[in-house]
């Protein structure tokens, strides 16, 4: 106890890290739910269906089955390397996360823990830039996994990978800098508080500050982003077709399944990032004053709720009839908490904020239902000829902007 | 972030961490790693910008710390790229091997 | 009382990661460890009130330098590495390092301006802020910097024109 | 006024045509260099012209007439006297003749050459060169301070040289180019003293800063200065000793030596030391010099003009002898004859070179009279025009040529400075030059072909050669009228003219004497004048030459048989190239090859450098043990040093606290 009192900032980073952690690993698992059902009805298939209705079960089972796989390590492998590289990979796929504002962190609809922002883990003022250096060591998981596997596949997938993600990293990041040019902050409550109003105001299309829309950076940054995240139509590190399974083929078990979850939490961290800087963080897409839309969490739930319920009653039987039965209550008992003016209020921030990344994980996943593969070289000559020189434009442009804008302004 | 920590203890690890530098700038024999002990050094002497730009409360160390990396940069840029010329030419990355200079 | 655990624990690694630079045959194992130095720096830089260096640091040079050295071993992966030992000199330079160390220690121990630094805390904690070191970089030092800045353009070039096949 | 605010533009203009054609002309087709390069200097000449008319309306206070364009050198500021140049342009009556000559006379000998030259290789190349040298010929005359002036002077230089050598694969074309640039350099290394010790006198460069001085000023100083001025016009006007170049730089193109070697560059001596007369006037010394020179000279070269066979050789020595009345006058004061022979001189002479040019042209090159003769009627305006010439520069009463002489004879027999010995000179120089002009005129136009007439057919040349023949020709007769009034005891209006530049020196000059009591009336003065010794010496040369190449033209080769030493003496020029070779290339030579060559380079310049190879060889070696080649061995050395700095620095700081 008295160390709590000592301490707050440390004892209440740790019920956040623990709490944050465990939502995340769950969102993890259920994304890939999510993007197996997607795929499967893009290419009009039903997809994980029969664990669990709906297959909701199935994140679980493929979890255990993960866990209870055997572990087989390579005999000719670096065995140190080989270990840490899984760890590393996941670790910071997930501390990147601990950066991220997921509602206000003060003035209304902030939550107060021990006297802390609660929808934050971390406040600091160059976020941005820690995120950045987090996330450039995450080529390290897949280049040491290549490596330290000591065979052809993984080495060529590592190779690939680390050069792949150099390369995109530098257009990454620049596609950002017009963002924090016209925000003037690395810290990413105030980039968020900087864009708020309406949608209008959000970055991608606001001229608020003299800037110009960085609609541009906005899709370099999706694009890059993607590369980032090894994944469709960037997946070269590993491609089934030529590399078996690139730089994880020698990885099973619960080693793979950390490479998996790196990847998607990877995902995650980049969308996160996307609606930080892009589309206005956790700020309503709708002026301040139409109190109307604190009622759309609620709202949105009980719709899920009877949905889930309509679908429970129509179609479900036996156990699958239970467990949908169980969705449907949990949605419809949130639904009513988040009616509560209060709840309501408090929610707002985490809603919208969900819902943005929520988007841009399904645009991914989109993606990857729909793209085929790029060759080498030609992602290589995209990255080096049409996305940096973009995002160096669009960097140059609204960097003139801002210079020019006051002149104009003040003739 | 209180600054309990005297500065002489970062500019002795900085001292440890240069003298290990150039330590291991000796022994290896690997160029690579012979780069890397460079990096090492002047990582090293970057802490000691830093220490001493907060023992002064000056922000010019830190400038300085800035420039160190990109010149850091653009050294690992064509000493790596000498290196992998070096690999092609003799198939060894020995620099003892590396001695035709000599007489 | 935390920062202090914090210098410790990261002084330790980093001397930790020199030592094993030095020990370890396999050139990728002395790139992790240097890896471990500069990440261990970079938390120093935060204790000392440099956020932006430290963050610059990690994404400079752990993440793309050493990410260049990691490459590069990848890409030639010659293995161990050779022990000859044609130089006479190299143990004798080891040590003048060590009596390097041991000058400058003892320079901190004795000299009056060392032990200004050695007694008391540094000075106030107040966090570099970006702000005013951006205003340094592009006003006061801005030539350096554009220099730096065509002093790389050429490295690039000349990483380019060595690496380029002839054909 | 705008032309006197803008003289630079009458300079500008050919400057702008030699470039047009030296940059671009190589692709240009003839016409086109022609109307360039004609028509920057017609231009010139009409924007000179324009100057000189509004000149006449300047009040005489603002007279010479300076304009300063920009600082051009400033040094020492700091210094009592700093060195500072303008570059300045000025116009006063000197300038107005010499710029009239200049412009004028060059634009005819532009449009001789688009005839002359037709045929030769290098068109644009002629040409260029030609206006770069009309640039800086023009700078010369209007530069309102010495060393303006002097840019002119080596300009004028190095385009002759560049002229000369214009046939530059000719080997002796190439080697008169270099004896005329090497030659005059030496009067030029006079002159450069010259201008310096006035600087040092002076304080200052400007004309119009220096005459007002030049009463409080030493004579032994003045004179030292003058002399060596003198040495620079010596050597650019082809005096003796250093007259020796302009023979052989008749190797040039024929209107070169028409422009540059009759009619402007070589009379710019005596136009240096006419306007630098408020000094010599003040040094009687120097003026003595510069007048016996000018005799001498006058008399020496005439000699030679005698024996000789190549006709330009004949004129280029006749302008030699020219020059020296030039002096002459200028030596006993009589500044304004000197200038008034210059211009006629201009008209004549350029006249006879390109009449025999002409007449080169006629023969297919060949230059030899001896190869000609007969040519009176093939080629009809040439042979009429150089006649006109020849008895202007005879002196033959009513041509241009009598005025000017007969003044400066005058000037010399009962001037200020008169001296009895000098005026002998003059009158027998002018009794040999009409003789051998009129040699020249009949060898080449009289008696029987000399020449394979079915191998040489000769024919008249081309308007755009005859026309400035013609025009010349006309100035050769009317451009000595000036002074005509004096005849019949009335004013001499070309000196009246130039008096206020000479003023100053007419004022140094003690009450000149009174001219001699008999001319009292005109009928007396004109005939006393048409009778006096000049015309009389000439008519006399006049009658011998026909007597000799006419009556007898047998007679010559007699003589030159009997006479054999005198005459092999005048037609190899007194041997002075010879004895110059004796005296001072040989030498030359021998102490280049023995002395700098073996002894200085090879021993001690060599030496020095050698040794120092060797001992950076010698420690080279010993160290180079040290290059192991072995990183890891350097890094040794190096950390090393870094101890031992380290170690330094701190115990430097500790001293410092």
């Amino acid at each position: 106890m008295e160390f709590i009192y000592q301490h707050p900032v440390l004892v209440a980073a740790i019920i956040k890290i623990a709490v944050l952690l465990f939502i995340v690993m769950t969102a993890l698992a259920y994304l890939t739910w999510l993007e197996r059902k997607a795929i499967a009805h893009i290419q009009s298939r039903w997809g994980p269906y029969n664990v669990g209705a709906h297959g909701l079960l199935q994140p679980l089972a493929d979890g255990i089955k993960f866990l209870f796989k055997e572990d087989i390590t390579p005999p000719v492998a670096d065995k140190f390397v080989y270990t840490l590289a899984p760890f590393l990979a996941l670790a910071l796929g997930l501390t990147a996360i601990a950066l991220i504002p997921f509602g206000p962190v003060r003035g209304p609809g902030s939550v107060p823990l021990l006297g802390q922002p609660a929808w934050a883990v971390t406040d600091i003022n160059i976020g941005l830039l820690m995120l950045f250096a987090i996330t450039s060591l995450g080529v390290y998981g897949v280049a040491l996994a290549g490596w330290s596997s000591n065979s052809k596949y993984p080495l060529l997938g590592g190779l690939r990978s680390s050069a792949q993600m150099i390369s995109y990293e530098v257009s990454l990041t620049m596609s950002v800098v017009g963002v924090v040019l016209v925000a003037g902050t690395l810290s990413f409550n105030e980039l968020i508080e900087k864009q708020s109003g309406a949608f209008w105001h959000w970055n991608v299309f606001s001229v608020r500050y003299g800037g110009v829309p960085q609609i541009v950076g906005f899709l370099c940054y999706l694009t890059a982003a993607i590369a980032e995240t090894n994944r469709v139509p960037f997946d070269l590190p590993e491609a089934e077709t030529e590399l078996v399974a690139g730089f994880h083929t020698e990885y099973s078990s619960f080693k793979f399944a950390m490479f998996f979850m790196a990847e998607y939490a990877n995902m995650i961290t980049v969308s996160c990032l996307a609606t930080i800087l892009f589309l206005g963080g956790w700020l309503s897409p709708f002026p301040e004053s139409w109190h109307w839309q604190w009622f759309l969490p609620g709202a949105g739930l009980l719709a899920l709720a009877a949905y889930c319920a309509w679908n429970t009653v129509a179609e479900m039987r036996g156990i699958a009839r239970l467990q949908l039965g169980v969705v449907t209550l949990l949605a419809g008992g949130g639904g009513l908490l988040c009616l509560i003016p209060v709840v309501a209020e408090h929610i707002q921030g985490p809603f919208w904020f969900t819902t943005k990344i929520l988007a841009i994980l399904f645009f991914y996943i989109w993606m990857r239902a729909t793209l085929p593969r790029f060759r080498y070289d030609q992602l290589m000559s995209f990255g080096w000829k049409l996305l940096l020189p973009l995002s160096l434009a669009n960097l140059v442009i609204t960097a003139l902007a801002l210079v020019l804008w006051p002149l104009v302004k003040h003739g | 972030m209180t600054g309990a920590i005297p500065i002489s203890w970062y500019l002795v690890l900085s001292a440890i961490l240069f003298g290990l530098g150039v330590i291991a700038f000796v022994f290896k024999r690997n160029v690579i790693t012979v780069f890397m002990s460079i990096e090492l050094m002047l990582n090293a002497v970057n802490l000691a910008f830093v220490a001493f730009a907060r023992a002064h409360d000056q922000l010019d160390g830190l400038v300085f710390v800035f420039f160190v990396i990109v010149v850091a940069a653009a050294e690992a840029a064509v000493g790596l790229a000498i290196v992998i010329m070096l690999a092609q030419n003799r198939q060894s990355l020995n620099v003892e091997r590396v001695n035709l200079l000599k007489l | 009382m935390i920062p202090l655990i914090l210098f410790i624990l990261c002084a330790a690694l980093a001397i930790a990661g020199a030592i094993v630079l030095i020990w370890a045959h396999e050139p990728i194992h002395s790139a992790l460890a240097l890896i471990l130095v500069m990440v261990a720096l970079a938390i120093l830089y935060l204790l000392l009130g440099a956020p932006f260096i430290s963050a610059v640091q990690i994404i400079v040079y752990a993440g793309a330098i050493m990410v260049l050295f990691v490459f590069v071993i990848m890409l030639l992966n010659f293995g161990l590495e050779e022990r000859t030992n044609f130089s006479k000199l190299a143990i004798p330079g080891a040590l003048l390092a060590v009596v390097l160390m041991a000058e400058i220690a003892h320079w901190l121990a004795h000299s009056s301006i060392g032990r200004a630094m050695a007694n008391g805390p540094a000075a106030p904690a107040t966090e570099a802020s970006t702000v005013e070191l951006s205003k340094m970089l592009f006003r006061q030092y801005l030539f350096p910097f554009e220099a730096t800045s065509i002093l790389i353009l050429i490295a690039i070039l000349g990483a380019l024109v060595l690496a380029r096949k002839e054909s | 006024m705008f032309l006197l605010d803008h003289l630079w533009i009458i300079l500008a203009l050919p400057l702008l045509g030699s470039a047009i054609n030296g940059l671009f002309g190589k692709n240009f087709p003839k016409s086109a260099v022609n109307s360039v390069a004609v028509g920057s200097v017609a231009l010139s000449f009409l924007s000179a012209a324009e100057a000189v008319r509004e000149f006449f309306l300047l009040a005489p206070a603002q007279i010479p007439f300076v304009k300063s364009y920009f600082t051009w050198m400033v040094g020492g500021e700091a210094s009592a006297h700093p060195f500072r140049v303008d570059f300045a342009l000025q116009i006063d009556q000197l300038t107005v003749v010499m710029l009239m000559v200049v412009t004028f006379v060059g634009m005819l000998i532009h449009i001789y050459s688009t005839g002359y030259m037709a045929h030769e290789g290098g068109y644009y190349r002629f040409f260029s060169y030609l206006n770069l040298f009309m640039f800086f010929m023009l700078t010369l005359v209007t530069g309102a301070n010495l060393i303006v002036m002097f840019v002119g002077w080596e300009g004028v230089g190095l385009c002759s040289y560049l002229l000369i050598g214009f046939y530059f694969l000719k080997k002796s074309a190439a080697d008169a180019g270099k004896k005329a640039f090497i030659v005059t350099r030496i009067g030029d290394f006079g002159f450069t003293v010259g201008i310096l010790m006035v600087f040092a006198t002076f304080g200052t460069v400007a004309f119009g800063e220096i005459f007002p001085q030049a009463g409080n000023i030493s004579e032994p100083v003045l004179t030292t200065i003058c002399i060596l001025l003198f040495t620079g016009a010596i050597g650019k006007s082809a005096q003796l000793p250093l007259y020796v170049w302009l023979p052989d730089a008749m190797e040039g193109p024929t209107p070169v030596s028409a422009l540059i070697h009759a009619a402007t560059m070589v009379t710019a001596g005596v136009y240096m030391v006419a306007r630098m007369n408020p000094l010599f006037s003040r040094a009687p010394v120097a003026m003595l010099i510069v007048a016996i020179v000018g005799a001498i000279t006058a008399f020496y070269s005439a000699t030679i003009g005698i024996a000789q066979t190549d006709i330009k050789k004949v004129l280029a020595y006749s302008t030699v002898s020219q020059l020296g009345y030039m002096f002459l006058a200028c030596g006993v004061g009589a500044y304004s004859a000197g200038i008034f022979h210059l211009m006629t001189h201009a008209f004549f002479k350029g006249l006879l070179f390109l009449a025999a040019g002409s007449v080169i042209h006629a023969m297919g090159g060949e230059q030899d009279m001896m190869k000609m003769g007969g040519l009176r009627k093939k080629i009809p305006v040439t042979y009429w025009t150089m006649f006109i010439a020849t008895l202007a520069i005879a002196g033959i009463p009513g041509f241009a040529g009598f005025f000017s002489k007969d003044a400066i004879l005058e000037a010399a027999k009962d001037g200020p400075h008169a001296n009895f010995i000098l005026w002998l000179l003059g009158v027998t120089g002018a009794a040999i030059t009409s003789f051998y002009m009129f040699r020249l005129v009949f060898l080449t136009f009289f008696g029987k072909p000399r020449y394979d007439e079915h191998k040489v057919h000769v024919h008249e040349s081309p308007a755009n050669m005859t026309v400035p023949l013609g025009i010349l020709a006309f100035l050769s007769i009317f451009g000595g009228w000036f002074a005509a009034p004096k005849l019949i005891g009335g004013l001499d209006y070309f000196e009246k003219f130039l008096a206020p530049v000479f003023a100053s020196s007419a004022s140094a000059v003690e009450s000149a004497p009174e001219a001699p009591a008999e001319a009292t009336t005109p009928t007396m003065a004109l005939v006393h004048s048409l009778t006096g010794w000049p015309v009389i010496v000439g008519v006399l040369g006049l009658l011998v030459a026909w007597y000799l190449y006419i009556k007898r033209p047998d007679l010559p080769k007699k003589w030159a048989q009997s006479m054999r030493g005198l005459y092999l003496l005048l037609l190899n020029k007194y041997y002075v190239d010879e004895i110059y070779a004796a005296l001072i290339v040989r030498p030359l030579l021998w102490i280049s090859t023995n002395v700098l060559w073996h002894v200085v380079d090879e021993g001690a310049i060599d030496g020095v450098v050698n040794g120092t190879a060797t001992v950076a060889r010698g420690s080279g070696g010993e160290l180079r043990k040290i290059q192991s080649g072995n990183t890891r061995s350097y890094a040794a050395w190096v950390i090393l040093g870094a101890v031992g700095f380290t170690a330094l620095l701190f115990g430097l700081l500790e001293v410092a606290h």
